[in-house]
């Protein structure tokens, strides 16, 4: 039993009581932030303590609700994969609440409880052990995103682009939902551990064999599920909402639904695909994780090579970053269907640097987007001279982002391209065709931002609290960059291994079973 | 015409296909080892909730953790909805100038009084009973709402708002509900427990009848909660659209 | 603390024959959402205490209720069953004074005789009813009251005036 | 006969999802999306809770009936499983969730557009972006 594990529940009760709390302090701005900075705060302390204890226990953590260990209850396992990805989360969503503070003028409190109940979501999706869970979980973050992109509630375009999302969201999850009908039919249990051991014929307490036609249930659970999963992962061909969506919410909603929502696919995805249908397999299931595999390469690569030309094209600079947001998803996805250990390694570097450096390209973009008030890149144009921090942000997210040495995306390029080669010289080839492209659109960027001829006069200075943030996040680019051989073996490396021993996964779940005493 | 053939197309395809998948399929007539150790646990056992409703054990003690968080997404529905209605405090006072009146004939109003006293107690009767019978918090929260909407319906929203129940109101009470859910949920971890844990910690049995521990309160609280959301959106759907258009600075 | 205690007896039994049950569960349970309620929405229900409890209304509450469903009903059944058979009606809506002036009561005439075959409530203002009334004998509304709610009038003037 | 009865209402089911997740992505009127969208998610949750009904007679629901342990046995030999009514139940309330807030969003944008058909409202759109808003 581990207390960290109940990280998720902070913010969900600190969202629960922010609406009780800004009535009784009348909707006072400097409280409603104190009290959603101590929110977040927490959480990042609990997410912290997660870490090190999974970093420092050679085994996965376990948390029994309701004392009911698995299949009977609902449990959080987590291993190292769960607490890195969770501790970047509640950094960032740290950081970002504090930006959020000048950016947002209006409906602060509510805008800070659909975030409270955003980051609740997100840290539960990393830590259950549980598919059914994943799927409540997964509806929290998509409920408070479709909100939040919703957020500007006069301007058209965000409430349509919010509903878009929203539609083709709900179709997702239900799609989600029925994968879980279809795997319970077929096995009998929700549980991860559980589902991975009878896979995999091991013996598990409670549901000890599965129920049905294994083969059968995985194939129609797998496709539902992955599709679903793509869908939040906005990868092709369900990519069409994200370039609406992203850019119609408020820029830290932006840096979060493209640093950080867009992983819950990916991850849930690499979830399946390495920790229950991971390891050797029988002949059946075999042909449908290489199918899978090979669906996911595929659409990874036409993703990737997709969203670096559509940002050739492009005027608003949001809408720009958020199809470079579809070109890395695309190659998170690649990289969880080549299905190697690198590979996992090299993904989950790249989605924490990823969400670093995307987070931070976002929130630099918006400093500039909340002075001159448009997205439009003509009319951003010779603001970086004013705003000299946000600039060096930018210019460090933007060659981050297109793997400039020593910046931190570069190592995890490096990683993916050596799992891809291991794979098939195809899958770099569009690794490196895409990234010659997207640096083409980042300097365009960079270009007009920095050196255009300014249109307008802008009255506005610079905000300490908005550009600090930029400023933390750029310095932890670097930093991450200049110590990656150093992060990538004491942090990235053991993550990945633990993420695809399946068995010790199982075994601690198991473990768990016996101690409450609920050995049947 | 068009349509028919469609449609017939469609029938013919399906029943052609159930044809051809009944030839391999059996129904299934036992039940998952997983179903039936909640059934044989949920009122007898060591492994017991203490509620002979398998469902609602199974939904606020084996699986409590779900049924939390999707409390927990109600609630950011909500708070979403309000969002995307908001009002400065100025258009708000604004929306709540008007006047209570009857907008549905005598009879019908003065049958919705006395409906609506009966739908109070209705309603609380399935919310206590949930862990007896099908039921429960949100079923009994969703029939509670149905009395402001009734009310709204017959003697507009004014009448709520003048007698003290307003959007405001129903987001404390609301709140109020969901932190009780959640104290109720804290609470084992005071005495060494987990979370969301409820037998042996809450009393299983009271007045004789079984109360399922905690399941009671997580009803309870559920009923308060959920009723007061829906009376919140209840409340800002029922703003006049003029006034929206108004507020919006949208001219049609 | 108007209408309290009339409430409470009336959502106090609408619990329990919901429940169905008389554990003492229900009836500690019963009375408490019972006095919930009372306080809540007592006021709006009831004008006045006494008369709401006064037992003598409650029995011609209970003799109306005997008498309406056996006689009145009854009868409006048959006549509507000839009038099938037979034929013979010519509807149309007529006007029906109203003396009660109770809200209630007014409640009462009406939906006594929408819910009796043959004559629907189709509007109400001040001092009227509008009935929509299977065979218009009579457009004269002193005449028709007789025949369409006389009976009616008089309990709801017993049990609600 | 009864495998044919149970194939035919689970291919049904399975037609009807196709047919409303073609009429979400088809119809371009926002309220029928909602009501696709209704369908679809109301479907799943049908599909779900056959998958988990025992095909035997009598069936019964999973409260027991009397609370003696003497009852258990034919209480386990009648009663269907629990769990996935469980699922639903939370499946549901998220769906209605979920629908609250696009029939919001709806009419939200039915106020700010006056039209409930996306290709008119999406003419507004790059208006929208040139007027630098």
């Amino acid at each position: 039993m581990n207390g960290a594990c109940l990280t998720p529940i902070i913010p969900i009760l600190f969202a629960f009581a922010l609406p009780i709390t800004s009535i009784l302090v009348k909707g006072n701005r400097r409280v409603v932030m104190a009290y959603a900075l101590t929110g977040t705060g927490l959480t990042l302390v609990s997410a912290l303590k997660l870490f090190q204890s999974a970093y420092s226990s050679k085994e996965p953590l376990v948390y029994t609700f309701g004392g009911w260990t698995a299949p009977v209850g609902i449990i959080y396992e987590v291993d190292r994969m769960s607490a890195l990805i969770a501790l970047v989360t509640a950094t960032l969503m740290f950081l970002i609440a504090i930006y959020s503070y000048r950016y947002i003028e209006e409906a602060l409190e509510w805008y800070f409880t659909l975030y409270l109940g955003l980051e609740a979501g997100l840290l539960g999706v990393l830590l259950t052990g549980d598919a059914f869970n994943l799927f409540v979980m997964i509806e929290v973050t998509s409920i408070a995103a479709y909100a939040l992109v919703m957020f500007y509630r006069d301007r058209g375009d965000s409430v349509v682009a919010g509903l878009k999302y929203a539609l083709i969201g709900a179709v997702g999850t239900t799609m989600y939902f029925l994968a879980l009908g279809v795997l319970y039919y077929g096995f009998g249990t929700l549980n991860f551990a559980n589902l991975s051991a009878l896979i995999h014929g091991l013996s598990f307490p409670v549901v000890g064999k599965p129920w049905g036609n294994v083969v059968v249930a995985s194939g129609v659970a797998l496709a539902l599920a992955t599709w679903a999963f793509l869908i939040k992962a906005a990868v092709f061909p369900n990519h069409f909402w994200l370039p609406e969506a992203h850019p119609a919410a408020p820029s830290p909603i932006s840096a979060i639904l493209s640093g950080l929502v867009v992983n819950v696919g990916v991850y849930s995805l690499a979830r399946f695909v390495y920790t229950v249908y991971g390891g050797s397999l029988s002949a059946g299931l075999n042909s449908v994780v290489h199918a899978l595999s090979v669906i996911l390469m595929f659409l990874g690569a036409v993703s990737a090579l997709f969203g670096a030309l559509m940002m050739l094209v492009q005027r608003d600079v949001k809408r720009l970053i958020a199809y470079s947001t579809i070109m890395h998803m695309g190659y998170l996805v690649m990289a969880v269907g080549v299905g190697s250990q690198l590979a996992l390694s090299a993904a989950i570097f790249h989605m924490v640097n990823h969400a670093v450096a995307k987070a931070l390209l976002f929130l630099s973009a918006g400093v500039f987007i909340h002075a001159a008030g448009s997205r439009n890149l003509e009319d951003l144009a010779g603001l970086g001279r004013k705003f000299p921090v946000a600039m060096f942000s930018l210019a460090v997210a933007s060659l981050s982002l297109v793997g400039v040495p020593p910046l931190n995306v570069f190592f995890s390029k490096l990683l993916l391209f050596n799992a891809f080669m291991g794979k098939s010289f195809l899958l770099a080839l569009v690794l490196v065709l895409s990234s010659v492209t997207a640096l083409v659109g980042y300097v365009r960027v960079f270009y007009e931002v920095w050196l255009g001829k300014p249109k307008g006069d802008v009255k506005a200075r610079e905000s300490w609290s908005m550009s600090g943030v930029c400023l933390v996040l750029a310095l932890a680019c670097i930093v991450i960059g200049l110590l990656a051989p150093y992060v990538v073996s004491h942090y990235i490396d053991p993550a990945a291994t633990q993420a695809v021993n399946y068995k010790l996964y199982i075994q601690k779940a198991i473990e768990y079973a016996s101690k409450v005493k609920l050995g049947l | 015409m068009k349509r028919l053939i469609g449609l017939i197309i469609i029938l013919t395809i399906t029943l052609g296909v159930a044809y051809y998948v009944s030839q391999n399929l059996t129904p299934q007539k036992s039940l998952h080892p997983l179903g039936k150790f909640y059934l044989k646990n949920s009122y007898f056992g060591d492994y017991s909730a203490k509620s002979p409703e398998a469902v609602t054990s199974i939904v606020w003690d084996y699986r409590g953790l779900d049924t939390l968080f999707e409390t927990a997404v109600f609630f950011i529905a909500i708070i979403g909805s309000l969002t995307l209605f908001r009002l400065s405090k100025e258009q708000s006072e604004e929306a709540k100038q008007g006047e209570p009146k009857r907008e549905l004939p005598e009879p019908v109003c003065a049958v919705t009084k006395i409906i609506v006293a009966m739908i109070l107690a209705v309603s609380a009767s399935i919310a206590l009973h949930g862990q007896l019978t099908p039921g429960g918090g949100f079923q009994g929260g969703s029939a509670l709402a149905v009395a402001p909407l009734l009310i709204i319906a017959a003697y507009s929203k004014y009448a709520l708002e003048k007698n003290g129940l307003d959007k405001t109101r129903a987001i404390i009470i609301r709140s109020i509900g969901l932190l009780g859910i959640a104290l109720t949920a804290l609470t084992p971890l005071l005495v060494k427990g987990y979370f969301m844990q409820n037998q042996p910690i809450f009393p299983g049995k009271a007045l004789g009848a079984p109360l399922g521990g905690s399941l009671v309160y997580y009803n309870l609280f559920e009923y308060l909660a959920v009723g007061a959301g829906f009376t919140a959106v209840f409340l800002l759907l029922s703003i006049p659209e003029e006034k929206f258009r108004k507020f919006l600075g949208v001219k049609q | 603390m108007k209408g309290v205690v009339s409430t409470a007896l009336l959502t106090f039994v609408t619990y329990i024959i919901f429940t169905g049950s008389i554990t003492p569960y229900d009836l500690v349970t019963g009375a408490v959402v019972a006095i919930v309620i009372g306080l809540l929405v007592g006021k709006f229900l009831v004008e006045n205490d006494a008369k709401a409890l006064n037992p003598l209304r409650w029995f011609w509450s209970v003799v109306y209720f005997v008498w309406y469903f056996l006689v009145a009903e009854v009868k409006a059944h048959l006549d509507v069953i000839g009038r099938i058979i037979t034929g013979n009606f010519e509807p149309g809506i007529v006007k029906v004074p109203l003396k009660v002036k109770s809200e209630y009561a007014r409640t009462l005439v009406a939906n006594s005789i929408t819910n009796t075959p043959g004559t629907v409530v189709v509007d109400v203002d001040e001092n009227y009813l509008y009935v929509n009334w299977i065979n218009v004998t009579t457009e004269n509304p002193e005449e028709a009251k007789k025949e369409i709610c006389e009976g009616f009038e008089k309990f709801a003037e017993r049990i609600f005036e | 006969m009864i495998s044919l009865l149970w194939s035919v209402t689970i291919v049904s089911l399975i037609v009807t999802l196709i047919i409303s997740v073609y009429g979400i992505a088809a119809k371009p009127n926002l309220v029928k999306k909602l009501i696709a969208l209704t369908i679809f998610g109301d479907t799943a949750n049908v599909l779900v809770v056959l998958l988990g009904y025992r095909v035997i007679y009598p069936v019964k629901p999973p409260i027991l009936p009397v609370w003696k342990e003497s009852a258990l046995q034919s209480f386990l030999n009648t009663a269907v499983d629990p769990l996935p009514q469980a699922l639903v139940l939370t499946a549901v309330v998220i769906g209605m969730a979920v629908n609250i807030l696009i029939a919001f969003a709806i009419i939200q944008i039915y106020r700010i557009y006056g039209t409930l058909d996306v290709r008119e409202a999406g003419r507004f759109l790059p208006n929208l972006l040139r007027r630098g808003e």
